[in-house]
């Protein structure tokens, strides 16, 4: 093992910066894949009816474990359909830009006490701007297949996107008021000694805004109006079909993933174990790990996936009313409380 | 190794670039206003690679404040386009000349 | 002496002029010649009442202010009599003179429409002429000297239908201001040096503005007595027709003759001598001054007579007599010999009136013909005025014991004892000028009243002045002219002889007149001047007595005896006949260089100063200027956002560059 | 070496960016340009540390100006063809100019370099350098004044955008959330005693 050790540490640090990357590039693909499955094993149960269990089953245990490989496959043969008048080029990358920052963000997401992929002083800042790029994926995609729908779909989403980026922009500056720095690592050690030091529980307004921003970010769930199936047919990406749309997909349960790993790091102490406080030091639940992180994180996910079981769809002004003028305020309000926690030394800032 | 000589040179040709867009566009307002950008991006450039190479902070929060003033700039610069584009139904700079002396 | 009878002297004409200008057409001709008369009379009883009383020294010299008109900062404006030996003597001489014109003019203006005008005219004259002579102030003087001369202005033009006759009355208005100007400098200066107009403070302070300096510019200062003296002078030039400004009385003889005789001859021509010889305290004390006055008068006395020589209109030569006689007394007051200028003065007023009035008569005579190449042998049918004219002449030519021999013997005499700068050239001067004098004035008496009469070709265009000439041949005047000819020759022939030993050597002037010792010639000759009788026979030893009869053999024989040789002599002298006619081209340098010159200036100021330059360049100028520039400027605003954009990258482009070369 | 490298790899994407925005014949393109102007430039700048003025640049300009570019672009519609019309007659001039100010600015420098020795490259950030903090003590000390201009400058920004396109459309009736949550009972619903057929209370009188 410790053969294996040394040879890994003997190669170059790109080399193994590069590998890092790929495991987790596979590790959030198939993560994409089977979180699929289990949005529609979950919302099958919610609904009393199973989920798909007739694609292949582990031994009779696992029903329809394979079904994502299947429709991955599936979409995979299908024929990519470019509409006439739209500008080909433009057509074809698209669907490429939306999927950069589902997968950027992950260089700077602390995994593990001591395993990050990029530690840089200005994370926080890095996801922001990552996030903001994917607004261009959107409106690239409904523009360039030239048709009315899309191009609706696309500038509707892109307006919602924008609207709470700086809704979820202002409630990560709170979270940075709490953790004094930028890097998420630092961020997540800010909330080490138990549950009570969590963000969740002194930051709970920006935590709940940060995580309607979020569901929103995602057009997921309630905020779904720019695929509504009901209104515009698919939204912005109603023109591709075939491999193109796979990326769509993919890009958007990626986007999901992502943002519950946020909220877990921003808000629930990333890899921290909530019994640190609790259980002694030396305990092996109390220990930190990725597994942590793991469990906060799949939760958030079925929450997304609870959240488009049972909410209706907002109809779109509704949608923009909620962002800029209920979600906004509540983080200014908040910031300024915070603020004032911060200066009497309330809180997790008694120091 | 990047020198300050190549920042700069990169920053004037950028900027002169700019310059030329101005004068080539003959014909769309939104690419005036990009060339604009541009320009504020040429000397953004110039003042990060000064701040950089001489070691002074100050280059770089001014860099900061340039960006807030031409985020500002760019906004009421769309909106009367818009609100040009309603009032005319053509933003092209050909028609836009009665201010004609 | 009481004011009241002083103010009544001059208030008395002004009220006749008043009553018969205004009033002229209720009281009639007869009443208006009445009125005037009867004021002028009365204030000439007066002043020879007063001049009584002063001269047997009953009553003192009276000085004081009749009535204060203004006061301002300082300075009092007042209206105030100064009657001494000086003042009185002017008096009685303007008063009598122009009582003996007053009668004369009902003959010679009797069928003339504007008859009460000429009579408020003269008396208003008169008045003026004795506030002038009467007045102890400079205000006083001054405006006695202009009304002088808005007086002579109305007389000259009096025939204002003439337009030769509104020529010379502007002339002479315009060349008497040009004198007064400088009379009104002086009068600044004294002011400025004084601060008072009295005449008192002025005399007071004489010997301080002797010493002062005036600073004409910074680098340049003249020495303030001599400034203010020369000043007064121009004025006296101009009122008293000295050389440079003397061209207007030649013309004055427009006007009717007898304000000839007593304006251009008698009074208003001496006022400037008078003012000189009462300024004598000022000028005693500025040597150029009076070398000035000396030179000037010399010139005129000498260069005028020439004049006389060639001129053939009657009046004109007894004009021209007058200013080589003016000269002759401006070159006494140069030689500080104010006494004999005044005595001059005097004795001139009586024979140059007589011969005015003579020359009148003979107009009358020959029905307004003034041409003396159209008279000759009139002694026969006018006795009485050749008669009185020959006395005047030989009292002009100054014959010995004859009015004109004392006084002018003594102004030749007195320069020949100055030693003033100028002095010889002065007696040189003055010593042809008695031979130039006998010879013109022979001149005119033989072409009138001897020889061949020449009047009969005239007999077809008498009427040339649209008066009905009553018969054809000469004829005596009625008595009314011929009483004041004789009343005139009278002191012609006796005054000089009676007064020349009181007021000369008598000290008769002592108080009114002041001369310093270094200069006072007539001293001098006092000491060799026994009785007026020796005085005239020693006279035959004297040069100027043979200039004269040398003058008048030449006159006789040119121009009774052989006239052609006077035709032939003047053909030798061509040039300067020619130059003598053109009166020394003063009237062309006048015409063609000041006046034309001062319009052709004012021209240029309007054409080429007004309206090119400010009009032009200046107004319009600048508006086309701006107009263009903008014309210009005008296509830069395209409208094009572009166009914009681009002028501001040549803006940059320029200020890089500019900011290499130079900053 | 790497960093020479990629210093000219980006310059060049940089450059092409830049003339793309100039050339490109839909103003979409050019404003797509235009971003991946920004993105080059924003590496660029991480080239020579200023890492967060470089995601900062990322974060105001790609994220929101070039947003709103593009969202005006889109909406709208320009009859692209026409306006390439007269294009080529002015070339010459708007290359000439470009050229004239880079010399300038060259010479400029050449000229009055003010000293600075340009051709000195610069020292690495020691590793625990932050740039961000370091950005951050300065900006909010020495700099809090001007910061809080900037502040109201963007919102003046805002106010005036928001007025000058904000068009109200009459005769929308939009459902006031905050009032049908706070509609009580008696509103809505009165008790009328004893209406029935035979009652004196007025007809129709409805509240």
């Amino acid at each position: 093992m410790d053969a294996l050790l040394e040879l890994w540490s003997g190669l170059p640090s790109y080399v193994r910066a590069t590998a890092w990357i790929l495991l987790v590039t596979v590790a959030v693909i198939l993560s994409v894949a089977f979180t699929t499955l289990w949005e529609r094993k979950i919302i099958g149960w919610m609904q009393l009816r199973k989920g798909p269990n007739r694609v292949g089953s582990l031994f009779g245990l696992l029903p329809g474990i394979f079904q994502p490989f299947a429709d991955v496959i599936k979409l995979l043969l299908k024929e990519v359909v470019v509409p006439a008048a739209s500008n080909k080029w433009l057509f074809r990358i698209a669907p490429a830009i939306t999927l950069i920052p589902a997968f950027a963000a992950w260089a700077v997401m602390p995994l593990d006490p001591n395993l990050v992929i990029a530690d840089i002083d200005a994370g926080l800042l890095y996801v922001l701007s990552l996030t903001s790029v994917g607004v261009y994926g959107v409106i690239l995609a409904g523009w360039a297949a030239n048709s009315k729908y899309a191009f609706l779909g696309a500038m509707r989403s892109a307006a919602q996107v924008v609207a709470y980026e700086i809704a979820m922009g202002f409630a990560l500056v709170g979270v940075v008021m709490a953790a004094g720095t930028l890097n998420l690592g630092d961020i997540v050690r800010a909330q080490a000694g138990g549950v009570s030091n969590w963000f969740l529980i002194w930051l709970f307004p920006l935590f709940v805004v940060y995580l309607i921003a979020g569901v929103a970010e995602t057009n997921r769930a309630p905020f779904d109006v720019a695929e509504g199936e009901s209104e515009i047919v698919a939204g912005f990406h109603v023109e591709y079909s075939g491999i193109a749309f796979a990326l769509f997909f993919l890009a958007e349960y990626a986007n999901m993933i992502l943002i519950s790993a946020l909220t877990a790091v921003f808000f629930l102490g990333g890899w921290l174990s909530p019994f640190e406080g609790v259980l002694a030091a030396g305990h092996p639940l109390a220990a930190p790990g990725f597994h942590w992180l793991f469990l906060k994180l799949f939760f958030f996910l079925t929450c997304f996936m609870w959240y488009r079981a049972t909410f209706p769809r907002y109809r779109y002004d509704q949608i923009m009313r909620l962002g800029w003028k209920v979600l906004i305020p509540v983080t200014l309000v908040w910031i300024a409380a915070e603020g004032l926690m911060v200066y009497w030394g309330i809180g997790p800032w008694q120091n | 190794m990047i020198t300050l000589q190549h920042m700069l040179t990169l920053s004037a040709v950028l900027f002169s670039l700019s310059i030329a867009g101005i004068f080539l566009n003959r014909k769309n307002v939104i690419l005036l206003l990009m060339c604009i950008e541009l320009m504020l991006l040429a000397v953004n450039f110039s003042f990060v690679s000064f701040s950089r190479f001489l070691g002074d902070l100050d280059g770089q929060v001014f860099v900061f404040f340039v960006l807030t003033v031409a985020a500002a700039e760019s906004a009421i610069g769309l909106a009367i386009l818009v609100v040009l584009f309603r009032e005319r139904r053509s933003i092209n700079v050909e028609d836009l000349d009665t201010m004609k002396g | 002496m009481n004011p009241n009878v002083l103010l009544a002297i001059p208030l008395l004409p002004l009220l006749a002029a008043i009553l018969a200008g205004l009033a002229g057409k209720w009281i009639g001709r007869t009443g208006a010649h009445v009125v005037t008369i009867a004021a002028v009379g009365a204030s000439f009883v007066l002043s020879a009442q007063i001049a009584w009383q002063l001269i047997n020294g009953e009553v003192g010299v009276y000085n004081d202010t009749v009535y204060t008109w203004l006061v301002s900062d300082g300075i009092r404006m007042e209206v105030g009599f100064l009657v001494d030996q000086l003042s009185v003597l002017m008096m009685c001489v303007v008063t009598f003179v122009s009582l003996c014109v007053h009668i004369y003019t009902i003959g010679y203006m009797h069928e003339d429409p504007g008859y009460q005008r000429f009579f408020s005219y003269i008396s208003l004259f008169t008045f003026a002429m004795l506030m002038l002579v009467m007045s102890n102030n400079f205000l006083q003087l001054f405006f006695g000297w202009e009304a002088v001369g808005v007086v002579s202005y109305l007389l000259i033009g009096f025939w204002y239908t003439k337009p030769s006759a509104i020529f010379a009355n502007m002339k002479a208005f315009l060349v008497n201001r040009v004198g007064d100007f400088g009379f009104v400098l002086g009068i600044a200066g004294v002011v400025y040096y004084t601060g008072s107009l009295d005449y008192r403070d002025a005399f007071a302070a004489a010997p301080a503005v002797a010493a002062a300096q005036f600073a004409l510019s910074d680098t340049w200062s003249v020495s303030a007595i001599t400034l203010i003296c020369i000043c007064l002078f121009i004025g006296a030039m101009g009122k008293s027709a000295q050389v440079p400004l003397h061209v207007w009385l030649p013309d004055s003889m427009e006007g009717p003759t007898p304000i000839s005789a007593l304006i251009h001859a008698a009074t208003m021509v001496t006022a400037g001598i008078f003012m000189v010889a009462r300024f004598s305290p000022l000028f005693e004390h500025s040597e150029a001054a009076l070398s000035f006055v000396l030179v000037v008068g010399a010139t005129t006395a000498l260069f005028m007579g020439f004049l006389g020589i060639v001129n053939n209109d009657i009046k004109r030569v007894v004009a021209y007599s007058t200013l080589s006689q003016l000269g002759y007394m401006t070159v006494a007051l140069g030689a500080s010999a104010y006494g004999a200028a005044i005595f001059h003065l005097m004795t001139h007023a009586f024979f140059k009136a007589l011969l005015f009035l003579a020359a009148g008569s003979v107009i009358i005579g020959m029905h307004h013909e003034q041409d003396m190449r159209k008279m000759g042998g009139l002694a026969r049918v006018m006795p009485i005025t050749a008669a009185t004219c020959w006395i005047g002449a030989l009292a002009l030519i100054g014959t010995p014991f004859l009015s004109g021999f004392y006084s002018k013997d003594f102004i030749i005499e007195a320069v020949h004892e100055s030693e003033r700068w100028g002095a010889g050239y002065a007696y040189w001067c003055v010593l042809i000028g008695v031979f130039v004098t006998a010879f013109y004035t022979f001149r005119m008496v033989f072409m009138t009243f001897h020889g061949a009469p020449r009047w009969a070709q005239a007999e077809h265009d008498h009427d040339d002045h649209g008066h009905h000439g009553h018969g054809g041949t000469p004829h005596e005047s009625p008595w009314v002219v011929t009483l004041p000819l004789v009343l005139l020759a009278i002191p012609s022939i006796v005054i000089g002889y009676l007064t020349v030993q009181p007021v000369l050597f008598g000290g008769y002037f002592a108080g009114a007149i002041v001369v310093l010792e270094r200069n006072d010639v007539l001293a001098e000759l006092a000491s060799h001047f026994h009785d007026p009788a020796s005085f005239a026979l020693a006279a035959v030893g004297h040069p100027p007595l043979w200039l004269a009869l040398g003058g008048v053999v030449s006159a006789w024989y040119l121009f009774l005896k052989n006239p052609a040789a006077a035709e032939r002599l003047g053909a030798a002298f061509g040039p300067i006949r020619k130059l003598l006619d053109n009166k020394y081209y003063f009237d062309w340098f006048n015409e063609n260089v000041l006046a034309a010159g001062s319009r052709r200036l004012g021209q240029v100021f309007w054409k080429a100063g007004d309206q090119t330059l400010i009009d032009g360049a200046l107004v319009n100028g600048s508006a086309n200027l701006i107009g263009a520039l903008s014309g210009v400027v005008r296509r830069i605003q395209t409208g094009y956002l572009y166009s914009y954009a681009f002028w501001m990258m040549i803006g940059l482009a320029g200020l890089l560059a500019w900011f290499l070369v130079f900053a | 070496m790497i960093v020479q490298v990629l210093f000219y790899v980006f310059s060049a994407i940089l450059l092409a960016a830049a003339l793309g925005v100039i050339v490109a014949r839909n103003p979409v393109y050019s404003a797509l340009a235009l971003v991946l102007a920004f993105f080059s430039s924003a590496a660029l700048w991480l080239l020579i540390e200023a890492e967060f003025l470089a995601i900062v640049l990322v974060l105001v300009y790609v994220g929101a100006v070039m947003v709103l570019f593009l969202f005006v672009v889109m909406m709208l519609d320009i009859n692209v063809e026409e306006i390439k019309r007269g294009f080529i007659r002015y070339a010459w001039l708007g290359w000439l100019t470009a050229f004239l100010v880079i010399a300038q600015m060259t010479a400029v420098f050449a000229v009055r370099g003010f000293g600075i020795d340009t051709a000195v490259g610069v020292a690495p950030q020691p590793a625990d350098h932050s740039n961000t903090r370091e950005l951050g003590e300065v900006l909010y000390t020495t700099y809090v004044y001007p910061f809080e201009l900037a502040a109201m400058v963007l919102l003046v920004a805002i106010i005036a955008a928001i007025s000058l396109t904000m068009r109200r459309r009459p005769g929308l009736k939009p459902q006031d959330v905050a009032k049908q949550v706070a509609v009580r009972r008696e509103d809505r619903v009165r008790l009328v005693k004893g209406v029935g057929a035979k009652s004196d209370a007025p007809k129709g009188e409805v509240p």
